[in-house]
């Protein structure tokens, strides 16, 4: 086994997918875009009553990886999942609903927004512990490794995760009993408030660091959807392959408050310069241009998009404000 | 006597106890964020800077084993959880080391770690974010385990676990932290083991810790407006427990409801029964009734929460019920949750 | 019916389960090894190899959440902890993940990950490896807690756990590990939540799971010396609880006596008389009395440890004194473990 | 910060420290041997009622390290810690007597075997649970960090702690905080009876894999007492100037069984020709032939110190044996 090292991949290098499989991906960005952006404004309504990480300039992390994934294979997330289920192919009706507390929810209104899950389709769940789907997901890829399947199983994770005893018994697990788990690290720079130079060893990043564990380990631009994609491609393989698990870091930001739906430039932990930056490199903006410059379709297209994903939200939020609250008398159903 | 809030007076016995002791620092996630973990750290952290409140990485177990070796060492570690539900990743380090290690290294000196912890409510903040684990920890001989009711109680028992040679775990729920009382200025501890009566009484004895003893408080308000008398006692801390204070007052009342915040099976709310059947048991004139969540994870969805959750209305029918009574009760009392949207 | 030991009943179930089912594997620290856990995981091995008999590096909480992701892909996790203490290291995925999984995803269906755990005793293991977790677990709705006290028992509820759909912690004590009984051939599940009457009597009731099950038969033999009729109740699974079997026994006798091998406070104990003080209260002649360990961690000095656990004569003098019997027990009945010395 | 490298040290490289140093070194680790299988060959007579693993050819782990300690630093053991504790000082009869449960045992009888302790010298702890007192040592150092205070911590654990999860946030934690810790691992190929390749990566050792956290990793020969000496001076060293912790693995291996006093050589987990192999290399005869080749004593001092040695353990058997058990009436005594 080797570890291989990747470079940021910029978009300007111009290795972007075919036409059709570009403009899925920038069409899925913009949909979960448009499903948070509409979310966070409607959450002001105070009708979600469930705490709400919400992913917006974080798009490309999910959507590339998707990209790479069979419907078979399946994928773990946690606190921050709206965009790793969406991307996975979970309902958008059924997590409006989750998130309005309805019995049409994903999770009938029990688990809330920070536990979205879609087995159909192979997110199977999200989880607001730090680091406990990682291990979940290594019991996944355990299960399809003693199968001999070619299915593989994703963990998506935040750079607090890092942190936690789990990451590294997960990680130690994984390697030892060769399992096909694709981790995929979220590094968006902060714990809740907390920046990474105060939670993690100075002079490396976390990518480097899990190379000592004898697994590949790559970084990618998280804000470039085309990048990630190959990595994730790349990774996939790797693991469909029984080679083992892969590690890709993820550089992205969270462009509003950790939980709820604000902007929160005032809140001292980070300055609006460094936002701001961010915001320059959205992920969403980027591969539009990018397909557009690469004449894989015009602007007309991506006006077209919006509309069509702008109804589409709407139409979730009125399925789900239609929908019933649970009845109190199925309170205890499927505790067992 | 002036009054504070709840968070106030969290805030507050935390300045006073570390300008009286300099071996005290706070510690945990977030503790010196701009949130300060709903105010309770932030005095300290502009009184004392990150000097004494130490943010810390996403470590709950090895956190929990670095403050007993601080404490070891003569520091005084007060540790902040802002989710009790983080604590079962240091559930090894708190049951098999902080609470063994006085006794099973001879008797030679404690670690007198103390953990605060919220407890998660309202706002649908789900299965993860909202147990009450009072007794689980409370069953472990080595540790105390306080649950304050009130803000005068948050900070005598907090002035007490800074103070004292045990390791103590607060559990504080989220519900209380708005509320208003009197506290005074000082530093004064108050005692584990003494729980308070919240409310003096003559036909039915409720006891309810931490929340359930102000909902009892308003359970008491609605009863009395059907002529019955409800005693309400807070025992403070669960571990020690005041038995006394449980029993004379069943020996009085001959009747007994017990509210909690957590499952009734093997709960909170189990140990008071059992106490009043082994040592009051001629006094019982109507069977136990344990008011609790019922036995599922706390759903998020707010009809389901509202249903989860004990509240005022459902234990006063609880002693209505235990008294044999069949007055209605005469009005519903808004859930402590009602207007609450966070900061969650 | 032929008779088996409790570990080989153990090893028995697993192989059959094994062979009915695919899916089902066995994974530990030390599984297979050439103790393979005194010698319950032996048959599984030999007959299947370490394709399905898996050991694992030392990450509880890790490979707890591993077994939750391989259940939720439809395999069936046996998972065995030498020393229930270590669960500790393991409560965050248990009651976090494994116990609301199927509730807060919307109840598509559960992980069924069991769990099977010793329960150390005798020989001194001390305060981090003699302590009976069986209440901590069974606090949480979604989990199932067994606690086997005979051969059979040990056979019938391995093989429901791996045949059903819940999650579920099995507490084996050490000490009963070498007791022998009638276990029948087949692989017949026994329900959780059934309890069974060990002993039937008409004078006392005396509950108590796992070891305490044993020694309150032996404390029943004692008592018969002096012509008194005790029942002894074996819950058999403490989640879900037979709180009928209870409360009939009790109807009946009028006298009840719980001894457990955890801590009274917040324990099992505690539950057993808050049931019959809610649904029997009418029925009880008598104060409730509870035999327990006593309010300090497991000491390792030998008469300390005598002195620390419930022994049938323990169990006899309380079942007297509830009884305001006048009469001295008989005789002394000699620790269950006098003469363990390991393997420990 | 560096890290930094070290080949294994042999004693053929004549790295003796001055003679009165080497000669205690060898007393030491003769004085701890000469305990350990006195105490395997009275265990057999069934007074001992203490779970014990015993550290009979690991010795000169424990006596190098703390040949680099001051009487105010701390240590931290786990459940195989007899020799942790007599090297930093524990009084033999405490430990003696804990074994035989007496009430003049170091931990008055109620600890047992793997919860030896000795505060007075600064042997804080040790715990039976797998990594407790890494963490716990961890916050001893970060407290002498706080008070500017050049004492330092030293956790000894094995390679089986190295799995699990408070391992990595101990290190992550140290390393942040930059406390002064030295971390002991003695690596002695098994945990329980599994050995190590099956339980972490293949192709790369423990402390190459610690190098990762950034702090300086280094391995000695961990039969070799001089060596490890020396590393742990240039640990102890480093940590005591305030750079953080520091991190040594020692190469060993156990004789007897994981538990117990017995020989295993018929368990099957580990080869006849593999324990004889570190029975060839005995620590404790290699630095005795070390000390006598160069002319730091003879033989006869060896044979003196022998007779010593046995004189002084019978000396405190027969003091355990003659005290008291604790009485039933302080069952209690201790909780609080
Ligand atoms: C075990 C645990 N500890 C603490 C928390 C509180 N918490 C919730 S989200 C969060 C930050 C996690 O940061 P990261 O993993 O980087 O994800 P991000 O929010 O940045 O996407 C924290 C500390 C938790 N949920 N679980
Ligand atoms: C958390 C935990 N898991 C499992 C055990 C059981 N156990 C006791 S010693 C041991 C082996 C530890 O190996 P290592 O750390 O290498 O120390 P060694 O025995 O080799 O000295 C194990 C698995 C334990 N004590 N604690
Ligand atoms: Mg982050
Ligand atoms: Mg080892």
């Amino acid at each position: 086994m080797t570890t291989t090292e990747r470079p940021h991949t910029a978009i300007a290098d111009g290795a972007l997918p075919p036409a059709s499989a570009a403009l899925e991906l920038v069409r899925a960005m913009m949909r979960i875009r448009t499903v948070e952006e509409t979310l966070a404004d409607l959450y002001k309504e105070q009708e979600m009553r469930t705490p709400t990480h919400f992913s917006i300039g974080q798009e490309a992390v999910a959507v590339g990886v998707s990209g790479a994934l069979r419907p078979t294979d399946v994928a773990y997330s946690g606190h921050r999942c709206h965009a790793h289920y969406l991307a996975k192919g979970g309902d958008l009706r059924g997590m409006v609903a989750e998130l309005y507390g309805r019995e049409t929810g994903c999770a009938r209104g029990r688990g809330g927004s920070v536990h979205l899950n879609a087995p159909e389709v192979g997110f199977i769940a999200a989880s607001a512990i730090l680091g406990e789907t990682m291990a979940a997901a290594a019991g996944s890829a355990w299960s399809f490794a003693m199968d001999r399947s070619p299915r593989i199983a994703v963990s998506y994770f935040g750079d607090g995760v890092v942190e936690e005893g789990i990451f590294h018994e997960t990680l130690n697990f994984a390697v030892v009993k060769q399992v096909p788990l694709l981790l995929i690290c979220e590094n968006n720079l902060y714990s809740t408030h907390t920046p990474l130079e105060v939670r993690q060893p100075s002079g490396t990043t976390i990518w480097e660091r899990v190379r000592s564990y004898q697994l590949p380990s790559v970084i990618v631009d998280g804000n470039d959807v085309f990048a990630v994609l190959a990595a994730a491609e790349e990774g996939a393989a790797w693991c469909r392959e029984g080679k083992g698990p892969y590690f890709i870091e993820c550089s992205t930001y969270r462009w509003r408050e950790h939980v709820g739906p604000n902007w929160d430039y005032d809140a001292g932990y980070r300055t609006k310069a460094e936002v701001d930056s961010w915001i320059a490199k959205d992920p969403v903006k980027r591969a539009q241009a990018a397909v557009v410059a690469a004449g894989y379709c015009g602007d007309e297209q991506i006006i077209t998009w919006s509309a069509e994903l702008q109804q589409e939200i709407a139409e979730a939020v009125a399925y789900a404000k239609a929908s019933p609250f649970p009845s109190v008398e199925t309170l205890l159903d499927g505790t067992y | 006597m002036r009054t504070l809030k709840y968070w106030q007076a969290i805030n507050e016995a935390t300045v006073q106890c570390m300008e009286a002791d300099p071996n005290i620092f706070v510690a945990g996630i977030g503790v010196d964020d701009f949130k300060g973990i709903f105010g309770t750290t932030r005095g300290a952290l502009e009184r004392f800077g990150r000097e004494r409140v130490h943010d810390i990485p996403n470590c709950e177990n090895a956190f929990a084993g670095v403050t007993i070796g601080a404490a070891a060492m003569g520091k005084r570690p007060l540790v902040v959880h802002p989710r009790n539900d983080f604590m079962f990743l240091a559930t090894d380090m708190l049951f098999n080391l902080a609470a063994k290690w006085r006794y099973m290294f001879g008797n030679k000196g404690g670690v007198p770690v103390v953990t605060r912890a919220i407890v998660g409510r309202g706002w649908g903040q789900g299965a993860t974010h909202s147990q009450s684990t009072h007794a689980t920890f409370a069953h472990f001989p080595g540790l105390y385990v306080a649950t304050p009711a009130s803000p005068a109680d948050a900070k005598g028992l907090l002035v007490s676990a800074l103070t004292g040679s045990t390791p103590v775990i607060i559990l504080e729920n989220r519900a209380l932290y708005e509320l208003e009382g009197e506290v005074p200025e000082a530093a004064e501890p108050i005692p584990f083991g003494k729980g308070r009566i919240v409310r003096a009484g003559t036909d039915v004895t409720i006891v309810g810790a931490s929340l359930m003893a102000y909902e009892a408080a308003r359970a008491a308000d609605i009863l009395a407006d059907q002529g019955i008398s409800a005693e309400v006692i807070d025992p403070r801390s669960i571990r020690p427990l005041d038995e006394e204070i449980i029993l004379e007052s069943v020996r009085k009342t001959g009747h007994l409801v017990v509210a909690d915040t957590s499952w009734a099976t093997y709960g909170f709310s189990a140990e008071v029964a059992a106490v009043v059947a082994e040592k009051a048991l001629g006094s019982l004139r109507a069977p136990v009734r344990r008011v609790t969540i019922p036995d599922c994870p706390a759903p998020v969805s707010k009809p389901l929460e509202d249903a989860f959750h004990p509240s005022p209305a459902s234990i006063a029918r609880a002693c209505l019920d235990v008294l044999r009574s069949d007055v209605a009760i005469g009005r519903e009392v808004a859930d402590v949750q009602a207007a609450f949207y966070g900061p969650y």
